[in-house]
């Protein structure tokens, strides 16, 4: 029994701002070659895909979210880039009761504080990235830091996350500045950094605020007397800003396209079509779809609540990563990825950006079920 | 004349019918507030000649206000929107005081600026949630009935916009509504009369911006949060967009000039697909996301062709028709 | 001594440089406000679009006809120079008899359009404008790290402002249209083709905001909104100049562009708002403004 | 009291670069109709922008019925009883005949302010308003739009605005401007009617209509007081002649 | 006919609503003086204003130099070679003295002598010495010739005066007189609008007296001695 008679999925996302490239139209057209591969087709019913730009306003993504539920008979929503649109389409999808899995939102609160049974916490985390490039960075010897963050849920969560982990292996955290989302400016931020003396410049944001902040830094030559440590930094980042600037920075990350001979069959596919490779999102997107088709395949049903059973119960196994889903609080938990940009003569061919650092297991990665703040984990 | 009321009635039956008929009650809920809020905006333009371009900052305001009463106070419903009315209130004395020292477009100018200072202070006030905004807020109950159900809260809303509206005709039919009407035809004439013009557009001013609070208090307790884009200073040009459109100075005008633009922003994203179906231009595709750029073009056009709005040009048109019956 | 207040000399210097960068963006601006103001009476909204319009110019250029930076600076104003021109003629110019209200509403539906064009093809994300090369890295002052660019834009603004006051108060066509704004009428009863003297006023209004919009480019993401962002703040300095006398709008601009600096090392909660609350505080005291003229 | 209603006081007005109203003491008697004539731009409508504080004076003093009232503001003036009208007509053109009174009348009840009460007490004022609207032959157009009044019309019906307010002393800006002979009577029998127990200050470029109903006249000129009587002395005035058609024409007076 | 520098028919204005000239006639012959009376507010000043295309509203027939010029935008008149001087003269506060001199363009229709600034200067010594301090800082009597003497730079042929003679000490009066009588020696035509009656008596060639916006008498400098009765009573305080 489907819905309607059609499987509907909805992905919300950055189509046009600063996340446009990490996720945005590649994004969309990743979730319509898993379509696609799926014969379009998914218990005998027909999948559609709808899709809408929410601007970065948690406002607007709500209420197309809702709109979309109450009117299209929506079975799941996928949330694209930006924390404060997942928070808030978590609310309504449960509200519905209805499956929401967050692929581009980075804050932990998604299964912390604001956790529901219906959302599920795909590709990574601000802890994740906080274990990964955060711990790295005050291990290799960056004892003070600074952050600059952006002033929304995610900028804050990375921020903390980070913190706790720097002052965890013993470093220290001297300040921080916060900056609007989509900033035009970075240079009066970063002067405030500078003031701080500190020794790494902690940036807690993302897409081409980090892209602008970099750049910024270079032209103050603040990067003679800081080491800018990009605390969530997708490869379109780094293509961007090209490798001279980059070389040598530590970034964490879910996938990368060159990391096994499966991952570089499907990027080339995709490549095809974006004409530039995918970003871990991107794949993440594809790999969400995909995984719960199959479990409507499966169960022969999109009713929410048999399908986030279904999608808990049966671990991930693809291209993108092996995870399991924990049912307590809907985190995906899989192994994360320490990366260091390579020099321009180690780069061999184009998109050659990483090399592995390490792989951090998905324990360490994430947040541990003791450590949970989800109301729903009974301790 | 005596034909008005009956009109009035009318429409407020058929909107009561509509959620009925199966139309999305969200949307009519939405386009109420937004009404509300043009018709506020309008009691100042249309009836004191003021052109405030900072009325977003009253309508978020009170969303602020009320989506705080309601959420961390645990406000009941109508006593958070009348709080949340109760700040908008507020910074209207604030801004009136300072705005009413300038007129013309300086007025417009420094209700702008004004508006833009109360975004950034809302950015970064805590209470707020910043670029989150505040989300949600609960809808609660009335009298026992649970607001979660949209058909209950919809004929609360209904309500709450009747009372506005009927507040707004008042306005215009009273005593203080002749003055105000005198001092925008000729003000020199209304002080030397005795008026003291600046009390009475102050007062104007501040029920205007109260009214507008009315509208986003209930935009919050309708869609369960309260955001910066209620604040920004594009929400101010919408307002005046809905104003225009319908009818500066109209009793109905702002009520459709914000039916046609919301209707506008919902569907002009399907028109730029359907545009590019037709006409095979990949570009319309986008239209979705660039509003502006349709919203904009009506604009011009209204300034440039029919300043009288909608509504405004339908009466001429009326006036012209029954003009040479009733000379016969 | 390389404090100030607790606060490192550098940083404060660096901020007050940025102010100032600001503060010859918000001169130009009211600049160009204040001159459009004289001749039309209409406030342009649209001059934050048309600024936005000279930024992207500046970025097409060199995306897609490789034309560099330099002579971008010189083109951009002309073309957006003759788009106001069209703008003037086929729309403004209907609305003079009418309130002046329609003016700013129709200005602000032009900057709708504007933006909504801009936006539909490359979104609100900022597009990245290499700083030109002779001017690219910073000079080490010792005391402070000075990016070159910043300098520049300092020097131009200054430069051109000064050259529009020197126009303005020093040559005959300065004398007519200081003429024109005191009496219109009289001027054109002397033969003077006021109308045209109206266009190109507009025209040159609005070539100046499109330079302003080049020098911002490399600074600035290039970015669909990032005129309507600074106009508003442009209209609070406007209203605290008051728009009196071409002098006095330069003067505020730059003046408030250093007390925003100053907030952003002292308090810069307070950055984003200061401009406004000064507005505020001479709104009370001076209502016209501090250059303007009292009615 | 004293039989002055209303006293200037060296009364100037410097616009930026000149003098447009130069230390003018005026004196104007109780019950008098005060005619303020000069050339274009002598500074009548200047003076009476001062008087009613329209424009703040650079110096003097403005004394009505003795109180000094130079430091107040328009709108306490005319609740002081000081009513003006324009130069160019000022009614409100999109209410009606009627509404426009009314307004004046409005606001003796003190209800100004009360914008959730109906238009129904102001009914109560009809009565009154008509009897205005008599008293300038408008009764019979109480419902007319004002904009669709003839320009004469309209100047009548200031005037009738004006009296609502029960002025104590009236100041006209030249009520017969722009107006066709037939009208320039009409106002002219008009205002001396209403004239009856109150006190007129009018500028008036009409001499018919001053040496009609003028009791004194005061002669202004490039913003200074040229000369001041009764119509027969101003008008034998030698520098008032000088000023208006040159003394040839004065010896041409002095002839017959 | 021919030989009319300026011929005026039917000439009605308004200002907003108030109908100020109800059809005037004039026909000024090229090269001659002809001075417009009557009471204040008798509408002289608006005839001119009318003539230059000021008034919010206008209709009739003004010909310069044979050309309609009704429908013309007021610069294109003026380019046919009018020069106005108004009767609030129009000296610009924000312009230098020389500058407010320099103001008006040369005009390209213009056919009449075009005098340079140092025959001006000769003219009025005093706008020499004051030739750099702003335009309103001159006294009410420089403001005056700066006025008229503003106009003669532009080579218009046709000039119109609004009260020149008005709050001007005697000497300079006269001065005034002897230019217009130079002017008119070389050609130029002028309409003056006069209340100092003997300052215009000997100047003009043609008088007309207005009332109402209407012209009333309407007669030549040989017929003057006639009329001064007549004149008397019209003109008469
Ligand atoms: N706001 C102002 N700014 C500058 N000058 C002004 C202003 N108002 C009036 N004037 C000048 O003051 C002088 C007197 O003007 P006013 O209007 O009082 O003359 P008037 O006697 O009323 O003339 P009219 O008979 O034409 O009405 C004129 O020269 C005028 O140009
Ligand atoms: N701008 C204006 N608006 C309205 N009415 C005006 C205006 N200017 C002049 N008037 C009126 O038009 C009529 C004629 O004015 P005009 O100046 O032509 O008279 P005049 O013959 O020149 O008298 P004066 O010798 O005082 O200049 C007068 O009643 C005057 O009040
Ligand atoms: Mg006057
Ligand atoms: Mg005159």
């Amino acid at each position: 029994q489907v819905s309607g008679d059609v499987i509907k999925i909805g992905i919300i996302t950055d189509m046009s701002s600063v996340y446009a490239d990490i996720d945005g139209a590649g994004g969309v057209e990743a979730i319509k070659m898993a379509i696609a591969d799926m014969k379009g087709q998914a218990a005998g019913k027909k999948i559609e895909l709808v899709f809408a730009d929410h601007q970065n306003k948690a406002d607007v993504a709500a209420s197309k979210a809702r709109e979309w539920f109450d009117t299209q008979g929506l079975d799941l929503l996928i949330g694209g880039t930006n924390s404060g649109t997942s928070l808030a389409m978590a609310k309504v999808a449960a509200e519905k009761k209805k499956p929401f899995i967050s692929i581009g939102a980075g804050t932990s609160r998604l299964t912390n504080e604001d956790c529901t049974p219906y959302t599920i916490h795909y590709a990574y985390d601000t802890v994740a990235l906080a274990n990964g490039t955060g711990a790295a960075v005050t291990k290799a010897g960056g004892k003070t830091w600074f952050f600059l963050t952006a002033d929304y849920a995610f900028g804050t969560s990375l921020q903390a996350d980070t913190s706790a982990v720097v002052t965890k292996a013993g470093g220290q955290v001297l300040g921080s500045v916060k900056h609007p989302l989509n900033a035009s400016d970075f240079s009066s931020f970063l002067l405030q950094a500078q003031s701080s003396k500190a020794q790494i410049l902690g940036l807690a944001n993302a897409g081409g605020d980090t892209i602008n902040a970099v750049k910024a830094a270079n032209e103050f030559g603040i990067t003679k007397t800081m080491k800018l440590a990009g605390l969530l930094m997708f490869i379109n980042d780094v293509h961007s800003l090209g490798l001279k600037t980059t070389e040598g920075m530590y970034l964490t990350d879910s996938w990368y396209w060159n990391q096994s001979p499966e991952a570089r069959a499907w990027s080339r596919r995709f490549f095809e079509k974006m004409k530039r490779m995918p970003s871990s999102l991107q794949a993440a997107d594809y790999s969400a779809v995909t995984h719960y088709l199959k479990a409507v395949e499966a169960i022969k049903s999109d009713d929410g609540d048999k399908v986030m059973a279904q999608m808990k119960a049966t671990p991930v196994n693809d291209f993108y990563t092996k995870a399991t889903i924990r049912k307590e609080d809907g985190r995906a938990v899989h192994d994360m990825f320490l990366l260091q940009v390579k020099s321009q003569k180690e780069s061999t061919e184009p998109w050659d950006y990483f090399k592995v650092v390490t792989r951090i297991p998905g324990e360490e990665a994430f947040t541990k079920l003791a450590d949970s703040k989800c109301p729903l984990v009974k301790k | 004349m005596n034909k008005k009321p009956l009109g009035y009635a009318a429409l407020f039956v058929a909107v009561a019918l509509l959620p009925l008929l199966g139309v999305y009650p969200i949307f009519v809920m939405k386009v109420m507030c937004y009404a509300l809020f043009a018709c506020a905006f309008n009691l100042l333009i249309g009836f004191t000649g003021l052109l405030s371009f900072g009325h977003a900052a009253f309508l978020g305001a009170a969303a602020y206000g009320a989506g705080h009463a309601l959420k961390v106070w645990g406000f009941p419903p109508l006593l958070g929107i009348a709080f949340g009315t109760l700040m908008a209130a507020l910074a209207g004395l604030a801004f009136g005081l300072l705005a009413i020292r300038r007129s013309g477009i300086y007025f417009a100018m420094i209700t702008l600026a004004l508006a833009q200072m109360l975004f950034f202070y809302f950015l970064q006030a805590p209470f707020t949630g910043g670029e989150d905004g505040l989300q949600s807020v609960p809808r609660g109950s009335l009298l026992g009935i649970d607001l979660e159900n949209d058909t209950a809260l919809y004929y609360l809303v209904l309500a709450i916009f009747v009372f506005g509206f009927w507040l707004i005709y008042r306005t215009v039919h009273s005593p203080f509504g002749q003055v105000l009407t005198s001092i925008r035809e000729n003000e020199a004439r209304a002080t030397s009369l005795g008026y003291d013009a600046a009390r009475f557009k102050l007062l104007a001013f501040v029920l205007s911006a109260a009214l507008a609070g009315l509208a986003g208090a209930t935009k919050t307790l309708v869609l369960g949060f309260a955001t910066l884009t209620d604040a920004i200073w594009t929400t101010s040009g919408l307002v005046i967009l809905m104003t225009l459109v319908g009818g500066m100075g109209t009793m109905v005008g702002p009520i459709v000039g914000a039916l046609v633009i919301i209707a506008l922003e919902n569907k002009i994203g399907d028109l730029g697909q359907w545009l590019a179906g037709v006409t095979g231009i990949q570009w319309f595709t986008g239209l979705g996301e660039s509003v502006s750029l349709v919203t904009g073009l009506i604009f011009i056009v209204c300034v440039l062709a029919f300043r009288r709005g909608l509504v405004g040009e339908a009466g001429a048109l009326w006036e012209r028709l029954r003009k040479p019956a009733n000379a016969r | 001594m390389s404090d100030f207040f607790g606060v490192p000399l550098p940083a404060l210097l660096g901020q007050l440089l940025l102010g100032l960068v600001n503060g010859s963006f918000y001169a130009m601006l009211s600049l160009g406000l204040a001159v459009i103001f004289g001749m039309l009476n209409i406030i342009n909204f649209a001059h934050g679009a048309l600024y936005m319009m000279g930024a992207f110019l500046a970025w097409m250029g060199l995306e897609y006809l490789g034309i560099n930076y330099w002579a971008m600076l010189l083109l951009a104003p002309l073309i957006v120079g003759a788009f106001g021109l069209l703008i003037e003629r086929l729309l403004l110019q209907w609305l003079y008899k009418l309130d002046h209200l329609y003016g700013l509403l129709l200005t602000f539906g032009i900057t709708l359009v504007i933006e909504g064009v801009f936006r539909s093809f490359y979104g609100v994300g900022g597009q990245p404008y290499q700083v030109p090369d002779a001017l690219s890295g910073a000079t080490n002052l010792g005391f402070m790290i000075l990016p070159n660019y910043r300098a520049w834009v300092v020097v131009a603004s200054l430069v051109v402002c000064l050259g529009v006051w020197v126009v303005i108060e020093k040559t005959s066509l300065g004398a007519t249209l200081r003429a024109g704004t005191e009496n219109p009428r009289l001027v054109q009863a002397f033969g003077v083709n006021v109308p045209r003297l109206v266009s190109l006023t507009y025209a040159g209004g609005v070539a100046l905001a499109a330079f302003a919009g080049v020098l911002a480019a490399p600074i600035l993401q290039v970015n669909s909104l990032m005129g309507s962002n600074l106009i508003i703040t442009v209209f609070a300095v406007v209203v605290i100049g008051g728009m009196g006398s071409i002098l006095g709008s330069i003067l505020t601009g730059l003046g408030l562009g250093l007390v925003e600096g100053l907030t952003k090392v002292f308090y810069p909660e307070a950055s984003n708002t200061v401009v406004f609350v000064i507005m505020a505080l001479v709104l009370l005291v001076r209502p016209a403004g501090l250059f303007g003229k009292e009615k | 009291m004293s039989n002055l209603i209303l006293e200037t006081r060296k009364l100037t007005k410097e616009f930026k670069g000149f003098t447009a109203v130069d230390a003018v003491d005026l004196q104007v008697q109780r019950g008098h109709i005060h005619a303020l004539i000069g050339p274009n731009g002598a500074g009548k409508t200047t003076c009476f922008n001062l008087l009613t504080k329209f424009l703040t004076p650079t110096r003097g003093q403005i004394l009505f019925n003795g109180i000094d009232i130079t430091g107040e503001k328009p709108a306490q003036i005319a609740r002081r009883g000081v009513i003006r009208s324009f130069q160019i007509s000022a009614v409100f053109p999109h209410l009606t005949v009627l509404e426009n009174v009314r307004i004046g009348l409005q606001r003796f009840t003190g209800t100004s302010y009360h914008f959730w009460k109906g238009l129904g007490g102001l009914h109560r004022l009809d009565g009154r308003a008509l009897e205005l609207l008599e008293l300038v032959d408008l009764r019979d157009m109480a419902d007319a739009r004002a904009a669709d009044l003839p320009y004469g019309r309209k100047r009548a019906l200031e005037i009738a605005t004006t009296m609502a307010m029960e002025p104590e002393l009236m100041l006209l800006d030249e009520p017969t401007q722009g107006m066709g002979h037939e009208d320039v009577d009409r106002v002219t029998a008009l205002i001396k009617r209403v004239a009856q127990g109150r006190t007129v200050l009018m500028v008036e470029h009409n001499m018919k209509v001053i040496s009609s109903i003028a009791d004194r006249i005061t002669v202004l000129a490039r913003g200074a007081v040229l000369a001041e009587g009764d119509y027969a002395t101003v008008s034998r005035h030698p520098r008032v002649l000088e000023a208006y058609m040159g003394s040839e024409a004065a010896e041409l007076q002095g002839a017959h | 006919m021919a030989g009319y520098a300026l011929e005026i028919k039917g000439l009605q204005a308004w200002y907003g609503e108030s109908h100020i000239l109800h059809g005037i006639d004039l026909a000024v012959p090229q090269g001659q003086v002809l001075t417009l009376l009557g009471r204040n507010g008798a509408g002289r000043t608006t005839t001119l204003r009318a003539i230059m295309g000021l008034t919010d509203r206008r209709s009739g027939s003004i010909k310069v130099h044979g050309q309609e010029s009704v429908r013309l935008p007021t610069h294109r008149i003026a380019r046919l070679g009018l020069g106005y001087c108004p009767e609030e003269r129009g000296i610009f506060a924000s312009l230098s003295t020389e500058e407010n001199l320099r103001l008006p363009p040369a005009l390209k229709g213009g056919r009449g002598k075009v005098m340079s600034e140092d025959e001006i200067y000769a003219m009025f010594p005093n706008l020499s010495e004051r030739r750099h301090s702003p335009g309103t800082r001159l006294s009410g009597g420089e403001q005056q010739m700066l006025a008229v003497a503003r106009i003669l730079r532009t080579g218009a042929d046709i000039l119109l005066l609004d009260e020149i003679s008005e709050g001007l000490a005697p000497v300079i009066v006269q001065a005034l007189a002897r230019m217009i009588t130079a002017l008119k020696a070389q050609g130029f035509t002028i309409v003056m609008v006069e209340q100092n009656f003997r300052f215009a008596a000997p100047l003009a060639d043609h008088f007309v007296v207005m009332e109402h916006g209407q012209v009333v008498e309407s007669f030549t400098a040989a017929q003057l001695d006639g009329k001064r009765a007549l004149l008397d009573e019209l003109l008469s305080v």
